[in-house]
């Protein structure tokens, strides 16, 4: 096939779990000898709409948006279809005419991680949520949270606070936190990113707080292997994901016309017994 | 001990100086005299290495000397007080004076009492007792003007150059000014002093140099000349009698009844009437309250009581441009800080508060007639300047006052307060610029004139209001509008103070 | 004679060149020809409307922000009040059922509202721009959130979406909106005795004012002009995005400002014409265009664009 | 004799309250107070300690940039700065295995330089600081995100976080840095010509340089000092993130400035106090804390604080 061109615009990538996925762009395409264009719209839905029309003007036969917002690509969903380019939305679903959405089943991750922490609070204590960008994911990640910390009678939720997945920020709203509750015993933390300002903030105030979090970043990770506050992240799979979503695109450019509207991709526990052997 | 020959400077394609000789020795007091844009402050600016000549040589003690910037002037020994004031308005009195050249301890810290002993050894020189630990901003022009001078003595340069330094003293204050420019003579300094005013000349100075559009006229001693003579060195022709007659009669009507001002809590307070067609002098000290009672008439100073009647109808003046409206307009006694706008030509610095005059369909400027009025008003006070679209920044001091002049004549309000305006401007232009505000008053206008000079207040007021501690002490008409009884005031003039 | 006319000649070309806008438009060629050269398609008629209807609302952002820098201010606020005044409009839309134009004219409002509280607050309050805007920046990007709980806001009208996206004739309805909004701003500023004070404040604020200006109206009337451009960006926005985004336009305020400066206007104020900034902001969005175009890397695109920046300011200082 | 003695009383209050320090001390008092009837925990020792710590890498580069800003210029890039110093210093420690302190020299190095490239734009280039460091912002974010592919750098000597939260006594390190560095720009400011001629520059800088002022050198100086105080900032953020960060400090060069300006530094230049800053930065981090503490909504955060500076600045403005 003449140059196939694949058009990837992510929402952010200073973020390990973005630059893993592109990682695995890279190599896909590279093993079927197609071409990558890749864009940052650093959290900024017009940039991600603009990047999205530059890399029309270049032809780009496929499209794999990771929204920064659902809503707000809708215009560039529709202007690539137009286009007969092949969308698939990664990560965020995106609204619009989209082929396929490969996503984490973000409410089962954020459950997950909570429900860990209770268990390993014994049910019972006090709870905090060190919240993030409000974006579908994360959002379904608290809800799922919530869901978990109210199936133990224990467990009291006495504190969100928003982090911005960042890890400075979240790094002085947790000492905040610890700061103002004093029988505060685990956290949860809707990212990694934000998990690791967190596990500065507890590992600076000497207390005993269990953390766990959602992603599976390499540091993260490592923290988790390392023993200590952080016992647990419910990880992704950044990279299986592109895979996935590549191949539903190219399942399409083949004349498949029957592909599924919605992959989802299953989360996994890493603790300190597995965290050892796991990687992005 | 200096010498300056040929000196030749162009600013891009406009040449104003054309070959300039200037000597001076040590001990004597060199007067440098020409019109407005004659190249004076240029030619100084050269000498203390601000500019750099296009052509001709600097000599200092016979020996040839370029001076890459200020610092290479200072180095050589010389100093210069410049026109423009050029201080630190944050900084105090101290710190302007020591600036770049601080006293310093042995551990490279400031040395902040030795600084400021010297400079209060300075200013007691001078004279005057000013406040050492105020931002110079809240000084008043005088107060700055002699920080100003004692910045430029604290150099102990052997050659000073003093641009225009008496332009907004006191005739008091300009004797403290001669008795040290005396005792420096006699130490051995040599002094160029620019001025407008002559009297000053034959009073200090030793030699003279006569500069007309950027051109050497003549240097010669000042006892083989005299003022006529002076004046037709540098305007080319003879001035007659520079104030024009007084109206014999002035209308009783009255435009402007300011029946209260007090511009400070328990301060005095004054009031004063102004009449269809008269000019009312404002006479006093420095910092006798004349400017900020105008302010304060117009909202521009927050007096704290402040009654004013237009015609008869009470008015309360939020804004100068609330005045404006009512006829009143005021050009401000610092043309830099508050006449001018830097950024705009001559043409948009006239028509600024005018645009009423120049309208089409109502919202928009109609760009011709702006550019036909004001090349009028340009010629009228005759400034010069290569059009009037030329940037402000690029006239010299005196042209740019006429500038801020031919705004306010052009807009014919009926009331003006020119707050000093011949400050700075030449000998020839003063008259004309007399001529233009009584030829002004003949059309029905009122003009309120404050300054600092008394054979203009006398020469031009047919009344005249004499400050004193921020207020009015005496309002004098008449055969006593003359020197005496308005010093005799302004000195010993006692001022009613109200409860 | 042949003498004095190559004089002529050479004097006319000098003037054209100290004009402040031959800097900008300079850096305009020379930027699209290494980008006509770096990629195919630049040049393109289709691609050329794609770069001036991505650059339609940083421009119209730093229209007011030009009026607003020439009194010598500035407004960080713009970038929050746009996300606001989009986030308001679809709001009324969505959540209270309203008519798009009811919707439309109150996302107008808030950006009539926002800049007459920063005008009043710098005119009246005699506060300094740039804390005030910052405030205000905060202010508004927090309402917004809270009025949204963080979500966009979905579901506006579909006709919404012919300010973002639709055309007249070939031409971009957001590009046509730009035109005519510096068409307006053009008059306004050459005209008017109110944009002849615009530039007197940013000369010399207090000389303008003891010469009769009404400098604290004035002020207050440029800040308000701001309000309104971003509003009037907020509208093409929400076409653009067919929601209300809380989080829109981050930084857009440094965009504008970039142009508003890269067009020649002196950030100090007193100095500049509206044209250079249209300049300026065509300049940055064929930056950001052309290195998309050319595939670069993101990170790098960041680093090539301030050395741009800088380089174009760099040269242009001697026209300033 | 008495009513001599209340004149010289009332006129000792007077200064006191025109002190340009004042005012920041009573917005502090207030706050604080509030904030202390707000939660319990405020008052606590250890909560002072907390609120101190976070302030301090705010604080210190508000350090520089009251140096830059008494100039009367601005430094946008600090929270850049920042970053790129602490990644670079974690990439060498971590990626090239050097030895702790060659790390944070080499972060320090990079503060120098950028500072240096940003003071050498302004000065010899005849640069507006707000471009030149709006442009030196995204290079630097674009360097440290190249330098570092995106990924945090961790894993760097376990003693470096000595540096952001290890202790000297009660008092954490931090804040003892964040002492040092104020009573050093202290001492530079009110007691050195070099201060002498920041203020005069600030206030005018044409006057400055005819009475022989090096002007181009000082500012050259005053952002070489800003980049170093971004640098030291870097080394404590780095200790207490235990990492290098390409994306760190986003958004702090305006939390830098609001500190200068609530702290009662004119931004035009010329005028302020290095205590006011740092009351300024305190005041800001005690909003944070207390708006956590009280668990208020954190949009709801934004709008509060900005809500709270336009108060302080409003009601400095007489002061200034
Ligand atoms: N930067 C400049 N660019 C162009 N022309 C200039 C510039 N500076 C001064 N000039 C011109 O040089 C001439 C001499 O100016 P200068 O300031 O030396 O006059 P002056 O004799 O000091 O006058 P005054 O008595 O009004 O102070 C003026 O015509 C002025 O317009
Ligand atoms: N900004 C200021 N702050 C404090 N005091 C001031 C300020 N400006 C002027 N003053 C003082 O107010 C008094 C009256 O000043 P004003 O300027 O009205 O006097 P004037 O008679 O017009 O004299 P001048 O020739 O100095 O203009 C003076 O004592 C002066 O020192
Ligand atoms: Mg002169
Ligand atoms: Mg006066």
């Amino acid at each position: 096939q003449d140059g196939l061109k694949i058009g990837m615009s992510f929402q952010e990538m200073n973020n390990p779990y973005f630059v893993s996925m592109q990682e695995a762009l890279n190599e896909a395409a590279e093993s079927i000898g197609a071409e990558v264009v890749v864009t940052d719209a650093a959290h900024d839905v017009a940039k991600q709409i603009s990047d999205i029309e530059d890399m029309l003007q270049q032809g780009i036969d496929i499209l794999l948006i990771n929204p920064t917002d659902s809503a707000g690509v809708e215009s560039a969903v529709t202007m690539a279809k137009a286009q007969d380019v092949v969308v698939v939305a990664v990560d965020a679903q995106a609204n619009g005419p989209v082929d396929t959405f490969v996503g984490s089943k973000n409410r089962d991750a954020g459950y997950m991680s909570c429900k860990y922490l209770a268990d390993e609070l014994d049910g019972k204590g006090e709870v905090a949520i060190l919240d993030g960008i409000p974006v579908v994911p994360i959002l379904e990640r608290v809800e799922g949270c919530k869901a978990a910390f109210a199936e133990y009678e224990g467990i009291t939720l006495v504190d969100t606070q928003n982090g911005r997945q960042d890890r400075s920020v979240a790094l002085g709203v947790v000492e905040n936190m610890i700061q103002s509750h004093a029988d505060l015993a685990g956290i949860f933390s809707v990212n990694d990113g934000g998990a690791m300002g967190a596990l500065a903030a507890i590992q600076g105030s000497g207390r005993d707080i269990k953390l766990t979090s959602v992603d599976g970043a390499p540091e993260a990770v490592k923290a988790i292997a390392d023993g200590g506050p952080f016992i647990e992240t419910t990880a992704q799979f950044p990279r299986d994901q592109v895979r996935v979503g590549l191949a539903m695109a190219l399942a399409q450019t083949w004349g498949a016309r029957v592909v599924p509207k919605a992959v989802p991709i299953d989360v996994r526990v890493v603790d300190a017994e597995n965290a050892a052997d796991f990687a992005w | 001990m200096l010498e300056l020959n040929g000196i030749k400077k162009s600013f891009g394609p406009v040449q104003v100086l054309h070959g300039v000789d200037l000597t001076v020795r040590g001990g004597e007091v060199h007067a440098l005299l020409g019109e407005n844009g004659a190249g004076k402050s240029t030619l100084m600016k050269i000498v203390s290495g601000i500019l750099q000549p296009s052509e001709g040589t600097i000599r200092v003690d016979g020996q040839e000397r370029t001076f890459a910037d200020y610092d290479a002037a200072i180095e050589a020994g010389i100093g210069i007080v410049f026109q423009e004031f050029s201080l630190i308005p944050y900084l105090n009195a101290v710190d302007n004076m020591f600036l770049a050249r601080e006293k310093r301890t042995r551990l490279g810290l400031l040395n902040r009492r030795a600084m400021r002993e010297r400079a209060r050894m300075i200013l007691g020189r001078l004279g005057v007792t000013i406040p050492l630990d105020v931002p110079v901003a809240r000084l008043s022009v005088a107060e700055q003007q002699f920080v100003e001078i004692a910045k430029a003595l604290s150099l102990e340069a052997r050659i000073l150059v003093l641009d225009e330094p008496t332009a907004t003293l006191t005739p008091d204050e300009v004797e403290h000014l001669f008795t040290v420019m005396r005792e420096l003579r006699r130490q051995g300094v040599a002094i160029v002093f620019i001025s407008h005013h002559l009297e000053e000349i034959f009073e200090i100075c030793d030699r003279i140099t006569v500069l007309r559009d950027g051109s050497f006229v003549a240097t010669c001693a000042v006892a083989d000349t005299d003022t006529d003579r002076l004046v037709e060195m540098m305007v080319g022709r003879r001035i007659e009698n520079s104030f024009p007659p007084k109206p014999a009669h002035i209308p009783a009507e009255i435009v402007l009844d300011c029946e209260e001002v007090q511009l400070r809590k328990n301060g005095p307070v004054s009031s004063f009437q102004l009449r269809k067609g008269e000019i009312l002098g404002f006479a006093g000290l420095v910092g006798s309250g004349r400017t900020e009672t105008a302010l304060a008439m117009l909202g521009a100073f927050p007096a704290a009581r402040c009654r004013v009647r237009v015609d008869g109808q009470e008015m309360r003046f939020r804004e100068p441009a609330d005045g404006l409206a009512h006829g009143i307009g005021l050009l401000p006694e610092s043309r830099k800080e508050q006449g001018l706008i830097t950024s705009f030509s001559i043409l948009q610095n006239i028509s600024l508060n005018n645009y009423g005059k120049y309208r089409r369909n109502h919202w928009f400027i109609d760009l011709k007639a702006e550019r036909a009025a004001t090349a009028d008003a340009m010629r009228n006070v005759r400034v010069k300047a290569q059009g009037p679209d030329a940037r402000i920044d690029t006239l010299s001091g005196g042209n740019q006052q006429k500038v801020v002049i031919a705004r306010w004549l052009n807009h014919q309000t009926k009331v003006l307060i020119f707050d000093e305006p011949t400050r700075g401007i030449d000998v020839g232009a003063k008259a004309e610029i007399y001529a233009l505000m009584r030829q002004y008053t003949a059309q029905g206008h009122s003009i309120i004139m404050i300054s600092s000079e008394l054979p203009e207040v006398i020469g031009m007021s047919d009344r005249v209001c004499v400050f004193k501690g921020g207020g009015i002490v005496a309002t004098v008409e008449g055969g006593h509008i003359n020197s005496e009884d308005i010093m005799t005031h302004a000195t010993t003039g006692r001022t009613q103070n109200v409860a | 004679m042949s003498h004095d006319a190559t004089v002529e000649r050479r004097f006319d070309a000098r003037r054209l060149l100290h004009s402040p806008l031959a800097l900008p438009l300079i850096g305009l060629i020379v930027v699209s020809v290494l980008m006509g050269f770096a990629s195919d398609n630049f040049f393109s008629v289709s691609n050329i409307f794609n770069v001036l209807r991505q650059v339609s609302i940083v421009a119209i952002l730093a229209v007011g922000m030009t009026f607003v820098i020439l009194t010598g201010g500035i407004d960080l606020s713009v970038g929050a009040v746009m996300a606001l005044a989009g986030t308001i409009a679809a709001g009324l839309m969505v959540n209270f059922g309203m008519p798009g134009w009811v919707g439309l004219l109150a996302g107008l409002g808030v950006g009539v509202v926002l800049g007459v509280f920063n005008g009043f607050l710098v005119a009246w309050g005699r506060m300094p721009a740039i804390i005030v805007t910052l405030a205000t920046m905060g202010i508004a990007r927090g309402l917004g959130l809270i009025y949204s709980g963080g979500y966009p806001i979905s579901g506006i009208p579909s006709w919404i979406s012919w300010f973002g996206v639709g055309r007249i004739g070939i031409v971009p309805v957001p590009v046509i909106a730009m035109v005519i909004v510096y068409a307006l701003a053009w008059v306004l500023l050459q005209r008017t005795a109110f944009g002849r004070h615009v530039y007197a404040i940013g000369g010399n604020e207090l000389a303008a004012k003891l010469s009769g200006v009404k400098t604290q109206r004035v002020k207050l009337a440029v800040y308000a002009i701001s309000g309104v451009t971003a509003a009037i960006a907020a509208l093409i926005l929400t076409g653009r995005l067919m929601s209300g985004q809380p989080n829109a336009g981050v930084g857009f305020e440094l965009d504008a400002i970039a142009a508003v400066v890269l067009g020649g206007t002196a950030i100090a104020g007193g100095r500049g014409l509206i044209l250079g900034t249209l300049i300026g902001a065509i300049l940055l969005g064929i930056l950001n265009n052309g290195l998309n175009l050319m595939g670069i890397n993101p990170y790098m695109q960041d680093v090539i664009k301030g050395l741009i920046i800088l380089l174009a300011i760099y040269i242009g200082r001697e026209w300033r």
